[in-house]
């Protein structure tokens, strides 16, 4: 049974246009990143899912029924704020428990689904201090565990990990992952990180630009991308994107690049639209530093960036053309050196004018 | 109140300065004191007999023999309260209004409050006396207390204050299923208790005070306010039981308000800090 | 639908609406047309228009209670904002004395009008009052601050400022606290006097607090009425009468409402025209500033 | 917390509205003659009672004694609360019973706000012919009785003997009061060199009347007609520019008290520092306790007469205290009880005359008791040669207002004689003309 299930959204302020035209289905207790720089709509459309925000046209179901009419609180979603919105004037379980009296769960049912959702989270000393007693990790527990008692249809978590230093970030990122073994909901996660995204999503809608970019798994995401858009957001660092001359005909698209490199990708040629022009994208793992005699390209370094299980080198071919290749991790290059790249072609995407991606087959 | 200390110790001089401004402070309210304690035939044409002894309480005995000082200090003590307790329930109420809710005209409606900040009472209070005339309002506590009630200040005091709170709060509320009213009852009002201290502070004191309504409306001497009654009294000063018994009534009125400023002066300063944002 | 755009958002705002409608709106607009009648408190007048007005621009009386009122408020305002400031400055440290301080300087504030021109009858008026025996004591003629033209303005002055320096100081002392502390600290490593601390670093930051007690004040003290009512009755000789107490006088002395309804609009405009006066100047000078 | 305090400040509200809920027939009196509840509220032995404050109190008092079915309840206005009963009155809630001078009584008859009194009279048995002819002529207007006369006052010369013995100005017990204006200059000036005190205390500070009265008192003398039509006043004239010149001399040559004003006047002569206090006919009361008192400084140093005469007739100006009903709804009990209320004053008005002022009854003039008070020998002839002002004037309390504002500015020399004659003419007059 699906989801969540959005039909044609469509929202504006005023003049401006928010977003065009979004229609998604989820599975049950899917777990969806939308993940999209800031301004691309996403939080509009997490919000309209909330009821936070009213479409202008389109519905939204969940679980065969239409919400979209619904205020909010009857919609059976729960959220996660970004900033986690607790009640400061409220204990703990006061905070858990608001939602569920306005609902007129019986108290002693209240009770147990706080007791629960404290000791999953681990936050049963804190129940009856004040968020302004809390530190921020314990805040985004307390937050979660607010929306968890409320054992919601589905979750929606805004930017959860934005304000968490680093290495909470990473814990909590294990935790999101537990609580999604653990409830029996569908969950959506805003993030604007790819990483987390990736990480978490069993599958990630990209949105950028009013509209939807790309559904899919994290892998899919990363491995084919639909757009250029796609592949240069997802995947760190960014993919190089080389303009590039269709060469001789075949089966694979064979394409030159500026510097005179000849790449042989394992794109079916006829997919192609008819043209000439086309961008080739390399992730730095299909351009790899070698010796001269494996080389298909030379390349000036730039910057060394040392990664500890792997080193990322910014270069530029002969032509001027910037590129990111990589090397061992004992690398021991250094500025200017004149290196030898070898160009990955099985690797390798191939992107029309409009930007659409093109990607080997299989895999 | 923490980093006090940054401008340096004060000089002696200032120090000096202080002691003599705070001793012109308490002066008259020195005198005033002594004056009341001193025999209404002592001080006929010789007010410098308070600087000495004999002193009594007999002018303070004559309050509560039979007075109405009292009586004007309960009216004053319900008109305060009351009006407090209005202006901080209505400017709420509007005030989340204004901060939270779309409705039709609310800009243009928000304007017309704004522009009730720039109208001095003078200008409306010859035709307020002549609607509550109309309305039989004068000569009791709604009459005293409502026109106290139009608080554009509070008004819009409270909408600034409620749009510093997080909007994340209200769509919390509204996820856990709150109505509107709950919203506003159990999550935003809690955390305007500051600024409603503040305003609170403001519209006590102002109606404590306040002179020419209760003047014009409150005519008949049980429904005096304190200030009313004892403007009464100073004015028939030349007919009166004397000097020393005018003083006892205006300390003896002023005790009250005095306490209450002691007790809660530390709410007094930091609601005013709360104000100047 | 959920978004909160309809008409029960009005249900909040509602009540006081109610009340301000009929409290503030009507009476104003009622207010305006009593101004165009000639009518007294008992009587169905008639419609004069603009005569109330060009009477009162020709009576004396009103012009010189308009310009006792100017000259107060001319007396009290400055005086009393670098009064506030001064003791907020000396009294912003958190030691046990300087609370003492400010609970002494803001405990005049508490007291009603007729509190404080009751006392200060009794210390202004020079046969029975404190500063009389003061002046005798040391063997001078008591100043007759109640009763001679040019001394009874500042009297109605000097008993303003006493009453109502605390709420000024007051505002002073939380602008003051909300003055980051590195900048002080930043100012004394680069070796400034106080005089430069103060007018580089407290006095701007205290634009805005400063623009409000002004603008405050303004407004309060060209309403000032108990005082002169009380403590002189707006003599001698109408030397001290406010435009306030001509008011109050004309209506409910001379039954002539048409014509204090007149008087007051005229005062609301003044009123208005100061405070917006005020706004704008201090606006254009905080943006020559380039200040907030 | 706030709720509980809700319902407490709602259970005050109540308290307050239903205070009287006996079932006395309630009478609201309105007065001004001061307060003294913390002296006599809970006495009602008039005979002991002293000063305007006090017998009235006390006769207030008595009469709730004595009549248990009715409550009047006393509201004190400041002197002279008519800015007060304006309002209520427009607010549409005036008092049962209000003190009114006699000259004001015209604007609120000829708006129909008091009501003519004629059957409460009746009723109490009263008959318009018991007045003094003053009283008389002062509440009767468009062929009504518009309130019960309470006395005729006015201003009198109230003299300290001893100093004025020390100055040599007592012949055969008696002071010596001018009978020019010349020979005021002399006394005075005689009188401050040899006491070293001021001939005249004065109360030219916030005391409209006191200003007012001189000016009337002694342009009546010289025949001038202040109110020559109901919409004018004639002020600066050549007499009333003299008399005003007169009193500014006064002060110009400091032969009277600067800068008091009623109470410092009043404590002034109380501590004998002036010869004399020219106010009204209500302090002889008060002044005769201080001359009863041992040790006091005016003790057995009291004497009292009219305004001299110092040119032209002796006449001068008087007024007269009275009671008027504001018009409102009112039960059958509540008339009956007002009429009960007249007969008790009528009854009681040689206690009132106990205060310094004239009787409004003849009878009392006549009764032994009040011959025997102390000074009233001297100060019979008022009676005689007491003028109101004429009852077709509109709006006399804002008129003396005026005048003694503009009299008094011109007696202490803050503006020309001229130019505040002119400036107070121009004024009430202006006020008249505004009256439909």
């Amino acid at each position: 049974m699906a989801s969540l299930e959005l039909k044609g959204v469509r929202k504006s302020f005023g003049s401006t246009l928010i977003l065009e035209d979004v229609s998604l289905t989820l599975d049950a207790r899917e777990f969806v990143a939308f993940l999209g720089p800031s301004g691309s709509g996403k939080s509009t459309l997490l919000r309209i899912i909330a009821g936070l925000e009213t479409a202008d046209a389109g519905e939204v179901w969940l679980e065969s029924f239409r919400i979209d009419p619904l205020p909010p609180g009857e919609r059976g979603v729960a959220m996660v704020f970004q900033h986690y919105a607790l009640y400061p004037h409220m204990s703990v379980r006061e905070n858990m428990a608001f939602g569920l009296r306005n609902a007129r769960v019986p108290k002693d049912e209240i009770e147990r689904r706080i007791a629960d959702a404290a000791r999953v989270l681990e936050i049963e000393p804190l129940l009856d201090r004040k968020p302004g007693e809390m530190s921020g990790g314990q805040r985004q527990r307390v937050a979660i565990g607010r929306a968890l008692v409320k054992e919601p249809k589905l979750f929606l978590l805004d930017e959860p990990l934005s304000n968490l230093d680093a290495a909470l970030r990473l814990r909590t990122r294990v935790e999101l992952a537990q609580l999604k073994q653990r409830v029996d909901a569908a969950v959506i996660m805003v993030t604007h990180d790819q990483a987390e995204a990736m990480t978490l999503a069993d599958r990630i809608v990209v949105i950028n630009d009013r509209t939807i970019q790309q559904v899919g798994p994290p892998m899919e995401i990363y491995n084919r991308p639909a757009n250029v858009f796609v592949a240069q957001f997802v995947g760190s660092p960014a993919m190089t994107l080389v303009p590039a001359q269709l060469a001789e005909n075949g089966d694979y698209a064979t394409l030159k690049i500026g510097d005179g490199t000849v790449v042989e990708t394992r794109v079916p040629r006829d997919r192609l639209p008819p043209s000439a022009h086309f961008r080739l994208g390399l992730r730095p793992e299909a351009v790899r530093v070698v010796g001269s005699g494996e080389a298909t390209s030379k390349a000036k370094v730039e910057l060394v960036e040392r990664l500890g299980e792997r080193t990322l080198v910014y270069a530029r071919l002969g032509d001027g053309q910037p590129i990111t290749a990589e090397d061992q991790r004992d690398s021991r290059l250094k500025i200017g050196d004149e290196i030898a790249l070898r160009i990955d072609g099985a690797a390798a995407h191939v992107f029309d004018a409009d930007g659409a991606g093109y990607h080997r087959t299989g895999a | 109140m923490a980093a006090d200390f940054r401008r340096g110790r004060l000089t002696p001089l200032g120090w000096a300065a202080l002691v003599i401004g705070a001793a012109l402070m308490l002066a008259p309210l020195t005198w005033a004191v002594l004056l009341s304690l001193k025999d209404n035939a002592a001080l006929v044409g010789h007010s410098e007999a308070a600087l000495h002894g004999p002193y009594t309480l007999d002018n303070y005995v004559a309050i509560f023999g039979n007075s109405l000082t009292t009586r004007w200090l309960l009216n004053s003590t319900i008109v305060a309260l009351g009006q407090t307790a209005g202006v901080l329930i209505l400017a709420s109420l509007a005030g989340y209004g204004f901060a939270r809710l779309d409705f039709p005209f609310r800009r243009t409606l928000f304007v017309i409050v704004l522009i009730g900040l720039a109208v001095p009472s003078q200008a409306v209070i010859l035709p307020q006396h002549e609607l509550f005339a109309w309305l039989h309002l004068h000569n009791s506590y709604p009459g005293l207390i409502l026109p106290g009630l139009i608080a554009p200040f509070g008004v819009f005091f409270m909408t600034t204050y409620m749009r510093g709170i997080p909007r994340e709060l209200d769509e919390a509320a509204m996820l856990d299923g709150a109505s509107r009213w709950t919203t506003f009852w159990k999550v935003i009002l809690p955390l305007t208790v500051p600024a409603q201290s503040t305003l609170a502070v403001f519209t006590f004191l102002g109606a404590w005070n306040d002179y020419w309504w209760p003047l014009i409306s409150a005519t008949r001497s049980d429904m005096y306010t304190l200030t009313v009654g004892l403007a009464a009294a100073q004015m028939n000063y030349a007919q009166t039981s004397g000097l020393g018994y005018l003083m006892a009534q205006a300390v003896f009125a002023s005790i009250p308000i005095f306490i209450v400023y002691i007790i809660f002066q530390k709410q007094i300063v930091r609601a005013m800090a709360g104000t100047a944002v | 639908m959920t978004s909160a755009r309809d008409w029960r958002g009005l249900l909040f705002v509602a009540p006081f609406l109610l009340l301000y409608s009929v409290i503030l709106i009507f009476p104003l607009l009622r207010g305006v047309w009593l101004s165009f009648n000639q009518v007294d408190l008992f009587g169905d007048g008639h419609f004069v228009g603009l005569g109330n007005y060009a009477r009162l621009l020709n009576d004396p009386i009103f012009g010189t209670s308009l310009i006792n009122t100017f000259e107060v408020t001319l007396m009290i305002v400055p005086a009393l904002t670098i009064i506030a400031l001064g003791l907020a400055m000396a009294l912003n440290r958190g030691s046990r004395n300087a609370a003492i301080f400010r609970g002494i300087f803001f405990s005049s504030a508490v007291l009603s009008v007729t509190i404080v021109t009751l006392i200060w009858r009794f210390v202004l008026a020079p046969d029975a009052g404190l500063l009389g025996e003061l002046w005798k004591a040391f063997g001078w003629q008591p100043l007759p601050f109640l009763s001679d033209e040019n001394l009874v303005l500042p009297a109605l002055a000097i008993t303003t400022i006493w009453w109502s320096v605390g709420f000024p100081m007051l505002l002073f002392l939380a602008g003051l606290q909300q003055i980051p502390g590195d900048m002080y600290e930043a100012a004394a490593l680069d070796n400034a006097s106080r005089w430069t601390t103060f007018s580089r670093i407290t006095l701007p930051s205290l634009r805005r607090t400063v623009v409000l007690v002004v603008m405050l004040q303004t407004a309060a003290q060209l309403q000032l009425f108990g005082q002169s009512q009380l403590l002189t009755a707006g003599g001698p000789s109408g030397a001290s009468r406010t435009a306030v107490l001509f008011l109050f006088e004309t209506a409910f002395g001379r039954w002539e409402l048409g014509y204090a309804s007149a008087a007051a609009e005229l005062l609301f405009l003044i009123i208005l025209a100061v405070t917006i006066t005020q706004y704008w100047a201090t606006g254009r000078a905080t943006a020559a500033q380039g200040g907030r | 917390m706030t709720k509980r305090a809700l319902a407490a400040l709602l259970a005050l509200l109540a308290l307050g509205s239903c205070a009287k809920s006996d079932h006395k027939t309630h009478l609201y009196l309105q007065r001004f003659f001061g307060e003294c509840g913390a002296e006599y509220g809970g006495t009602t032995d008039v005979a002991k009672a002293e000063g305007e404050c006090g017998i009235i109190t006390t006769l207030v008092n008595r009469f709730n004694a004595d009549n248990p079915d009715i409550r009047i309840d006393v509201n004190v206005v400041a002197w002279p609360g008519y800015p007060q009963l304006t309002a209520q009155v427009a607010a549409r809630d005036p008092p049962d019973l209000v003190t009114m001078h006699e000259g004001v009584i015209s604007d609120y008859a000829s708006k129909g706000l008091v009501e003519p009194v004629d059957d409460y009279l009746r009723t109490a048995g009263i008959s318009p012919t018991d007045f003094t002819d003053a009283a008389r002529q002062g509440v009767t207007m468009y062929g009504h009785v518009y309130g019960l006369p309470w006395d005729t006052h006015g201003g009198l010369f109230h003299v300290n003997t001893a100093l004025f013995a020390k100055a040599g100005l007592m012949r055969g017990g008696k002071p010596v009061l001018p009978d020019t204006w010349d020979e005021l200059f002399a006394q005075a000036r005689q009188f401050e060199q040899r006491t070293g005190e001021p001939y005249l205390i004065q109360s030219n500070v916030g005391d409209p009347a006191f200003a007012a009265r001189n000016l009337y008192t002694y342009m009546m003398a010289k025949g001038a007609v202040l109110f020559p039509d109901r919409k004018h006043i004639r002020l600066n004239t050549p007499v009333g520019v003299q008399v005003a010149k007169y009193f500014r001399r006064i002060n110009a040559e400091k032969l009277g008290t600067q800068n008091m004003d009623t109470p410092a006047a009043i404590a002034a002569f109380v501590s004998g520092r002036g010869g004399i206090y020219p106010t009204g006919t209500w302090m002889i009361g008060s002044f005769e306790t201080e001359a009863e008192t041992p040790g006091r400084p005016l003790y057995k140093s009291y004497a009292v007469f009219p305004y001299p005469r110092l040119w032209g007739e002796h006449v001068e100006y008087v007024s007269g205290h009275s009671w008027v009903v504001p018009a409102r709804e009112r039960t059958p009990q509540q008339r009956e009880a007002i009429a009960r209320f007249f007969k008790f004053m009528a009854a009681h008005n040689f206690d009132w005359t106990r205060t310094g002022h004239l009787p409004a009854f003849k009878a009392v003039l006549g009764e032994p008791r009040f011959k025997a008070l102390p000074h009233r020998a001297d100060i019979a002839p008022l009676a005689t040669i007491g003028r109101p002002l004429p009852s077709y004037v509109l709006r006399q309390n804002a008129i003396e207002g005026i005048v003694g504002e503009e009299a008094a500015a011109a007696f202490t020399g803050q503006k020309t004689v001229p130019q505040a004659l002119e400036s107070a003419e121009r004024r009430v007059n202006i006020l008249l003309a505004q009256i439909d």
